[in-house]
């Protein structure tokens, strides 16, 4: 499939597919709870709030709880998502998602929201860049990064119909509408949204639409690249990217997330194990982000097309 | 449900609340420290202090005070229990094997590679266990997760989460009573093994938890004090929590590590250790078996 | 350290302990209202209800109570303060630079790419900010390090951690409580900015703190409930704090959020936004001054 | 340099030279100050806590309090090492490695006994085989991970003498001896401890002496393998690494650990940027580890010189 992007592309927020799909779930499926730890509206769990406000719990400032009280719901057969920044989804209540959620593989669904360098002003403590790395050495865990709103729709839909637990990683910013509510999304399958033959780009997130400008520039240079959206991290769809590999025989990895342990390291892992090639990776370089407008910041660490397109020059001058 | 049942071997597999006599209670409590020990001798590794000090409110919970389905874990009738101080697995899996979850035979496997008795609770592995545990302070939040999901659906159970007494010292237990409080969760009774003893000794002089009765009622909670080895003493606090409306219940168990083998009684240095066969010995003959005796009665 | 130094622009950056008396941190209390208002509205992003009600302690802990060195802020005879919820960085750089750690201009770049003002304190930017902050929870462990370290190098340095209420919902704060008076630190000295607000509402309807002061006492801490806006009630409230021996003290500061902005005050809709121009102009006439002159103030 | 293994190899324990490498270190600086989490004996925290009392403090079982007054003491120049099992140092702080430590950059070492699944009876949720993935995607953050008592006591020394926060990672059981006194360890590079042409087996942990029996296998095979022990994962020695691939072609990466983003994951990225060749990985398989003796574990987990030999074998028939 080739996604053509529309001019002017369209801008909404992955945390408010979040927030919609959630209440369209609540209406489906009466077992769908939703806890949140203070940030109902930066979550965008507010709207299930208002249409179930039984089935919503307010947790406060505890995310070791939140995580908890999730478990316990799920235990007796609820489908909790559970929903705070990121940065303290992943981190604050590490312990509890390993031990409680993960060792007994509990039907809990987080959603991580503000993800990313993307992030702004809020600065480092808030942009989470970790959460790919920590959630996949995780055993039972999925890891799911859409990148648009409609695919934050179908990937929460998706995760509520996975058994287990499963993380879900949304942005702050309006960010291009790349899908509509017929791309083809399957949990644990990545997808080609450009066929090429050159090379392969690797994204997810954000850097889906970056990548599809780079390949756009790249064609203009008569460079043919493939354009992968690997939404799911984990499991991971090794099936495509070993063929990814082979036929183009060149990759570059784009994500807004630190370069050691995320999607890169993911991709390098089936790649050497399987058909090693050249890999190039466009990440934040294992540093802490920084305040800033959303774009100049996006800029500064290096996560646009024009980077896409560097890395994607750099892998095809080491392809043999 | 609180129909009084006979305890006889048999009826220990009976479905819902066995409300055993206290005389009943503290031989079956003796039966679970016999189990303990042994398992520990076969095992040479895991934790004997704690659940030596645990076994006899445990047993008032499992043969007395809870409504359970050994033969059907998952019965929606069922009260829910949870050991949030998942290192104490010695006295869990005694109970489950003696309340009927599993043949006591498998007791003798704790620990081992081919064993379903894991070193910490694992819902992977033990029919019966709900939620894996032994990452300290975790527990009583899953608990108020399943009184909330109890309450949604209009169920009475009541929620029996167990924690020990240096747990008290991680912050996520003060996120969960805090939590159960604002919920109003008067479903939940937990219950704390305070010894007053951790790894590395008294918990007074490692981090002081005192007055732990003033932190729980600053907290929202009602708050029962009582000698955990005092079976009809033990009871009366659990029938005292199911009167309680709008706030959860604690009940302050007092308890004595390793209670009841002299030589290993309020000593930290039994908290995780297993007692070597000559020692696990004179522990049986103290509680009045042998080791030889009580194996072969595990093994039938 | 206590010899009362004259209240003048320069004097502000003077070693040691100000103590301005009550008129003239009045005075720099609105001043810091104004900086506060004002960053945020060349910020467009950032925190003003929480800011706002802190600027009153807060003065009196900057320019009456603590010992600083702007100049050399790792001077070792500094007190040492510590914002825990350091999503109120507008109040803490005001005061800083209101005290002399930088030039007040540096405000106008607050939350900006080439600013050093970052949205959350970053010790890697901001000369000054000894530890990083923004996750709530973690800065009275940090300050109980601080008093132990202090205590080793018998340094008889005082400690002034800054916590929110709806911060008090994390177990971390609840470990760093018990910890503080376990080993007896009574060189700490805490201040809540007890608002009874948080993101979502109130304080007592997203998650109950209350009673605090009991649960502090129930955690072994000397407590001291005070208005946070009323001047000489603070100074009066950290006074006695250095008088108590052998245990820690926590100020409980009631305050107003987005106090003396009639518009904004006790809403917790001002919890993270910026006033817009319009409203942040309204603001500054509110406490007596204009954008222009107070931003051209703030350049000079 | 070619390590020879004494016969029979002596066996102790990592954590011990954690513990006697405090003591020595407190003797040579009064800044070095020693936390524990309710666990002074299994950390061997307590020989500090005997000889320098008032430079110890007991946290009890509160481990995002324990890294936060680690913290707190660093700030003030003090060398604080806190340590608990690594299962617990690794997750339940997290937040607070990420914000207070990391982001501050503060000088706060952080020893994670019962690392790997060797821990053995304790069963899953006291074997942590995380800490790599986790402790790699953090800006700031050192890895070292040291394979016998001896190379434990030098990563504790120079753990104390690198500025910024430091993850150690520690075993349970006696392992065997390979190294002395005098075998050279440099923090942040790896060393050679088997010169080999046909293929490079990089380890770290318990595992590289597995793989030094592996290698002699593999030389009875007329297979010449070197033996890299990979003691420090971040920051990476990326120099010996490419130059191992560039002059042997083939890689097997072997470490105690699960294979999402840990050894295997470092050693890839690095591979696929810099010179692309096949790498075969020996680690846990994303799965939770059981009870079971150290030996019966390692054997059914895949752990053993056996395994490395079967994925050598992989790697050379992939070589070309
Ligand atoms: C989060 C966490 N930290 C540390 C440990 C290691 N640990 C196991 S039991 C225990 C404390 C024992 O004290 P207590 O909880 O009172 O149990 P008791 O000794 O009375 O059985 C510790 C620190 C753990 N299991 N979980
Ligand atoms: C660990 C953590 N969880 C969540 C947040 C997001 N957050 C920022 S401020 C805040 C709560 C605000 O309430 P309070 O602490 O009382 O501050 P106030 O609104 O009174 O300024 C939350 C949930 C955070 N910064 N850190
Ligand atoms: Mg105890
Ligand atoms: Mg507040």
């Amino acid at each position: 499939m080739n996604i053509a992007l529309a001019e002017p592309v369209a801008m909404k927020k992955t945390r408010e597919g979040f927030g919609r799909a959630l209440v369209e779930l609540g209406e489906e499926n009466p077992s769908v709870c939703v806890l949140v730890g203070d940030l109902s509206e930066s979550t965008m769990t507010h709207f299930f709030a208002q249409k179930f406000p039984e089935r919503f719990f307010q947790m406060g400032v505890a995310e070791q709880n939140m995580c908890g009280v999730a478990a316990g719901l799920a235990v007796m057969g609820k489908i909790p998502f559970y929903s705070t920044y990121g940065a303290f989804a992943a981190c604050r209540d590490l312990d509890q998602i390993r031990v409680t959620l993960c060792y007994t593989n509990l039907n809990v669904k987080i959603g991580g929201a503000h993800g990313g360098i993307s992030v702004g002003p809020d600065g480092a403590t808030h942009q989470a860049m970790e959460e790919f790395a920590i959630m996949r050495s995780l055993p039972h865990m999925s890891l799911v990064v859409p990148c648009d709103f409609h695919e934050a729709k179908k990937a929460t839909k998706a995760a509520a119909a996975h058994p287990g637990p499963v993380y879900i990683r949304f942005g702050r910013e309006d960010v291009p509408v790349v899908t509509d509510e017929s791309t083809p999304f399957t949990f644990g399958k990545g997808e080609i949204f450009g066929e090429g033959t050159d090379l392969t780009i690797v994204a997810c997130g954000t850097m889906v639409y970056e990548a599809l400008r780079a390949r756009e520039a790249l064609a203009r240079e008569k460079i043919s690249a493939r354009v992968v959206n690997l939404h799911t991290l984990k499991p991971l769809d090794r099936e495509l990217l070993v063929r990814s590999a082979r036929e183009t025989g060149a990759l570059v990895t784009a994500e807004e997330h630190q370069v050691n342990g995320g999607l890169g390291g993911a991709v390098a892992e089936v790649v050497v194990r399987e058909h090693p090639v050249p890999v190039e990776m466009v990440a934040v370089w294992d540093r802490f982000g920084q305040s800033g407008k959303p774009a100049e910041l996006m800029d500064a660490f290096g996560l646009r097309a024009k980077d896409i397109v560097a890395a994607a020059k750099r892998a095809l001058a080491r392809k043999h | 449900m609180s129909t009084h049942v006979e305890p006889t071997a048999t009826r220990a597999h009976a479905r819902g609340r066995l409300a055993w006599p206290p005389d009943a209670l503290a031989e079956k409590a003796l039966e679970v420290r016999r189990d303990i020990v042994t398992m520990l001798i076969d095992a040479q590794s895991g934790h004997t202090g704690g659940p030596l000090g645990i076994a006899d409110f445990g047993t008032v919970l499992f043969f007395h005070e809870m409504s359970l389905d050994p033969a059907n874990p998952k019965w929606e009738g069922r009260d829910f229990w949870h050991f949030s101080c998942g290192h104490v697995t010695p006295v869990i899996y005694s109970l489950m094997a003696e309340r009927g979850y599993f043949p006591v035979r498998d007791l003798l496997k704790f620990r081992t590679f081919e064993g379903h008795c894991q070193g910490h609770p694992s819902a992977h592995d033990t029919p019966g266990i709900e939620v894996s545990s032994g990452s300290l302070g975790q527990g009583l939040s899953v608990c108020v997760g399943v009184a909330l999901a109890s309450r949604l659906d209009g169920n009475p159970r009541r929620v029996y989460p167990v924690m020990s007494d240096g747990e008290q010292q991680e912050g996520s237990i003060w996120e969960a009573v805090m939590s159960a409080a604002h919920y109003k969760l008067d479903t939940i009774c937990a219950t704390i093994d305070y010894n007053d003893i951790q790894i590395d000794g008294k918990v007074q002089t490692v981090m002081g938890i005192a007055p732990l009765a003033e932190k729980y009622r600053a907290f929202g909670w009602h708050v029962i004090e009582v000698n955990g080895h005092d079976i009809p003493a033990v009871i009366r606090a659990y029938d005292e929590a199911r009167t309680v409306k709008g706030k959860p219940t604690v009940v302050l168990a007092r308890t004595i590590m390793s209670k009841n083998v002299s030589f290993m009684e309020d000593d930290y240095h039994w908290h995780g250790k297993p007692p070597k066969k000559d020692e696990g010995e004179r522990a049986l003959i103290e509680l009045g078996t042998t080791y030889e005796a009580w194996k072969a009665r595990m093994l039938s």
